[in-house]
């Protein structure tokens, strides 16, 4: 019984499966490369994660098809776990965003792996989401 | 007073206590409120960050960094939980009580008061909570008010204290004093304090070895901390704020880890703790502070204050039986720590304290940085036995028979 | 290079060196520049007096407290000792380098500059020797004069600073940069602001690491140093003053240990160190550094730095090799410490030290409290790799590897 | 073969024999007694020895006979170190005084057992009264 949604659960298996961090970083350039870009022409002060220790934007909507996220960073770890977060909430709806819990990204091995600043780092990202979705609730 | 059944095991964790002099003679330490002693965990907790962890903190991307940045701000924690910081309320990290009642004269003193304020002191006050308001009082043209000390009760005047109180605009008070023990009412001075629109601080440099500081219900502005008299390290202290005085605040010091940016004409700071605290952190003395935290957390705080009290009080009765000893602060009362002071009236303090010595006792002797007070009691410097919860019924008894002895054979 | 052949020896004094990270990598230190490991002597020392002789210092009859005042004031000789200061200077102890800047700024400066006078300060300088500046120019209204970096040699350019000194009152200079390795011409620096009639206070918390300094040599009037990155523990540092300045100083902190009366009026101060060390000391700081020096004794400060010198340059030379790395320094001099800070041109900084972490490497990555350095070479950030004498020729090995194989990875 | 003056050797053989430290201590307090007193009533700034943690005051004259000392102390420890002072160094020229080692306390194992505070009293008056004595020299 999985309790993450298939695609998560899938994405958090070939991580712990990894063979070691160095390979986990790799994976983490790869998925980086998915995402669906904020250009750097498109980063304002509005658009900045703030708490990092390097440079990342994120800008989210709300369509017909739900949440959708687009972001980048000059860090590719930063935005490779951005990029995993995006196919985590794509299409969820405000009230499923902001009660998703950030926790499928310990069960990678990814977080605790990280410096206290840098797991820090990916959760200000991620309460900046949810922040930003609770104010489209209203 | 179950201490009392566990003191061997109180007493094996502490390994100074097993000390023998040069002099061949076992080491009675009496001198607690000048600096306690330290127990193995505490000594313990430092070598472990020294041996295996030891980093700068903050900004760091290496597992060892993140060690001790974790274990530094966990330290902040312990420290803040332990004194009941309201939540919104800050421990800013000093060198001790001196560093930390100096950055409240000019961290907040010297930014919110303007000539002609006045700040109320007590002739108990400690000269580290005398000096820096002096010094600013002088920089900024304010007017130091001193509330009296009864040289028979040994309490502070609260109708004095009430009526200096009375638009002043800040009152820096004793907790408990170093000389006579007396613990003052500050739970009633801070309100009377703020009934009259005055901001408060506490010296804690005693109260917080002695009793278990609850921020929340003491409801002071600040209080004033210091890591070496409660079985800490050296060379850490701390300022702990109320909610809502960071704002009012501004940095005296500037340099590393305190500045978000830093322009060659300008400089961005920190809007946290980090603002008051320039340079690489005490990172090994926080983490022997909140060392010795924890290890007072599996103390039962009452029942040691009770068996030190005890200790006292039957040093204080001792002495006073003793041809020409007065005792200086009223034992009898229960809001009192650990400190006797006595003085004989023909034998000279230090011969005293040096015949004590030769016989493995240490008590201090002099005028405990205190000397409006010493005026106030009419003496230069007195004797000063002060105990701890570690000191047994035999070390006050021993005390006593030395003070006795020395008595008979010198007079 | 003796050192080499006693290196094992060397490293297992140093407990940490044997540490095995969670991952189950062994560490590779190379975060020196930050703060340096210790060496059991220097953990033991400070064992040593809290299990021993741990007691508060001075005015004390007790042996215990004349064992810790005599180590404490020992190693204030220690300290004056080991930096060659001539006959008549002071060591006043502080919390660390920034701590000591800011004591010149507001114990000296504060006093003895007025509106409109101007201070010297480099682009190379750390926020330490920046922002207490800046503090005291808002304060005072003084003028603050940068000079250059030239970013191809890393170099101070020396017709600037001549320029800029004359009419200056004082030059704020980092003796060796923590981000470069650039050692300073500071023998030059300090005779061209004498010269033109300015003091002059030098940043030597990295110098004091790599090379025996001489302050009687130096001629500087200040000098600010660390004690946690040379072998010693945190929380203590110094400002070691010149003969003549002490008379120029007034104290900046009130309390304990630096009046000799105090009244309700006024205070008397102490005319010694001690006027400018309020409260309890950081005795086993003090004890503990004191340690780090006696050890050092026994090293070869000479044959230890052409060691680290020798890493850090096989380490640069490695580097360059890596395509799309460019290195910030120019260790083809010798004129450079243990510092090795570089970029690759496309993999962000963060992401390299979180790979090299989990290999075991331990390397520090930002702007280094040095952010108008930062600007000046075009840069928000670097990785940093800073070597000291217990590394190996395998680590630096084994870190070029590392990035080699990151950058090969992972381009 | 004696290296102090008869009458100092024997102070410094008494004080040595002694039982322990408490005898030491009782010693001085004869000592004390002995002393050719300088009221309170003569203590001024001139006569006082700075750096004593207790007030310590003295006065030397050179006469027909010699140094001579008086003083007095409101610690009596402090008063037998130098009631035996004032004996070694009674009928002294200056020249001698100034040559005076004040070795022979440690002698008497009295100095080592008081705190470097104490100490350094004791070696402040000594020294006080050989600065006298120079002065005196011209
Ligand atoms: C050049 C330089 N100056 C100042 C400092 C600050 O020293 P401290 O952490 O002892 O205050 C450092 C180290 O961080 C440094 O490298
Ligand atoms: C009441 C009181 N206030 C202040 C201090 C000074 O504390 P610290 O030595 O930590 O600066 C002390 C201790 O010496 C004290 O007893």
């Amino acid at each position: 019984m999985n309790k993450w949604p298939n695609k998560i659960q899938e994405i958090i298996d070939e991580f712990s499966d990894a063979l070691d961090q160095m390979e986990r970083y790799e994976m983490l350039f790869e998925y980086a490369e998915e995402i669906d870009e904020l250009d750097k022409s498109e980063w304002t002060n509005k658009t900045r994660v703030v708490g990092c220790q390097s440079e990342a934007h994120v800008l989210i909507e709300f369509g017909e098809n739900g949440f959708h996220l687009r972001g980048s960073s000059d860090s590719q770890i930063i935005q490779g776990l951005m990029a995993i977060t995006a196919i985590a909430l794509e299409g969820l709806t405000p009230e499923e965003v902001t009660g998703f819990s950030p926790n499928f990204v310990s069960e990678m091995k990814v977080l605790e792996t990280l410096t206290p600043n840098r797991a820090n780092g990916f959760l200000n990202m991620f309460m900046r989401i949810q922040d930003d979705a609770r104010e489209m609730l209203g | 007073m179950n201490l009392i059944s566990d003191m061997s095991e109180v007493r094996s964790q502490f390994p100074i206590l097993e000390r023998i002099l040069p002099n061949g003679k076992k080491l009675i330490y009496l001198d607690n409120a000048a600096t306690s002693q330290k127990p193995y965990f505490v000594i313990n907790a430092m070598n472990e960050y020294y041996s295996k962890y030891n980093s700068n903190v903050h900004r760091a991307v290496h597992a060892l960094a993140g060690e001790a940045t974790e274990a530094f701000e966990l330290a902040r924690k312990s420290v803040a939980n332990w004194f009941g910081l309201p939540s919104g309320g800050m421990v800013l990290f000093t060198s001790g009580t001196t560093d930390a009642l100096n950055l409240c004269a000019l961290g907040w003193a010297k930014v919110n008061l303007s000539s002609g304020d006045a700040i109320v002191l007590t002739e108990m006050e400690h000269h580290s909570n005398i000096v820096p308001w002096q010094m600013l009082a002088k920089e900024k043209n304010l007017e130091l008010r001193w509330v009296d000390v009864d040289s028979e009760t040994y309490q502070l005047d609260l109708d004095d204290f009430k009526s200096k109180i009375n638009g002043a605009k800040l009152a820096c008070i004793i907790h408990t004093s170093n000389v006579l023990g007396t613990r003052n009412p500050v739970e009633k001075l801070v309100e009377m304090a703020h009934d009259s629109g005055a901001k408060i601080i506490l010296d804690c440099a005693q109260a917080a070895a002695h009793e278990k500081l609850d921020m929340s219900k003491i409801n002071a502005d600040f209080l004033a901390v210091t890591s070496h008299k409660m079985c800490g390290p050296t060379g850490i202290g701390a300022l702990l704020i109320s909610p809502g005085i960071f704002e009012q605040m501004e940095p005296i010091q500037g340099g590393g880890d305190m500045i978000t940016e830093v322009f060659k004409e300008y400089s961005n700071f920190q809007e946290n703790e980090h603002k008051f605290e320039a340079g690489t952190p005490r990172i090994a003395e926080a983490i022997g502070w909140s060392a010795a935290i924890n290890w007072m957390q599996k103390l039962d705080m009452n029942a040691a204050h009770q068996h030190t009290l005890m200790l006292a009080k039957n040093a204080a009765e001792g002495l006073k039986k003793i041809p020409g000893i007065k005792v200086y602060g009223d034992h009898s009362n229960d809001d009192v720590s650990g400190v006797v002071s006595f003085l004989h009236e023909s034998l000279h303090a230090e011969d005293i304290a040096h015949m004590l010595d030769s016989m493995g006792i240490a008590v201090r002797t002099g005028h405990h940085c205190a000397q409006p007070l010493m005026r106030r009691l009419g003496v230069t410097s007195t004797n000063r036995a002060s105990f701890y919860f570690y000191n047994t019924i035999e070390e006050s008894n021993a005390f006593v028979d030395a003070v006795k002895s020395i008595v008979e054979r010198f007079t």
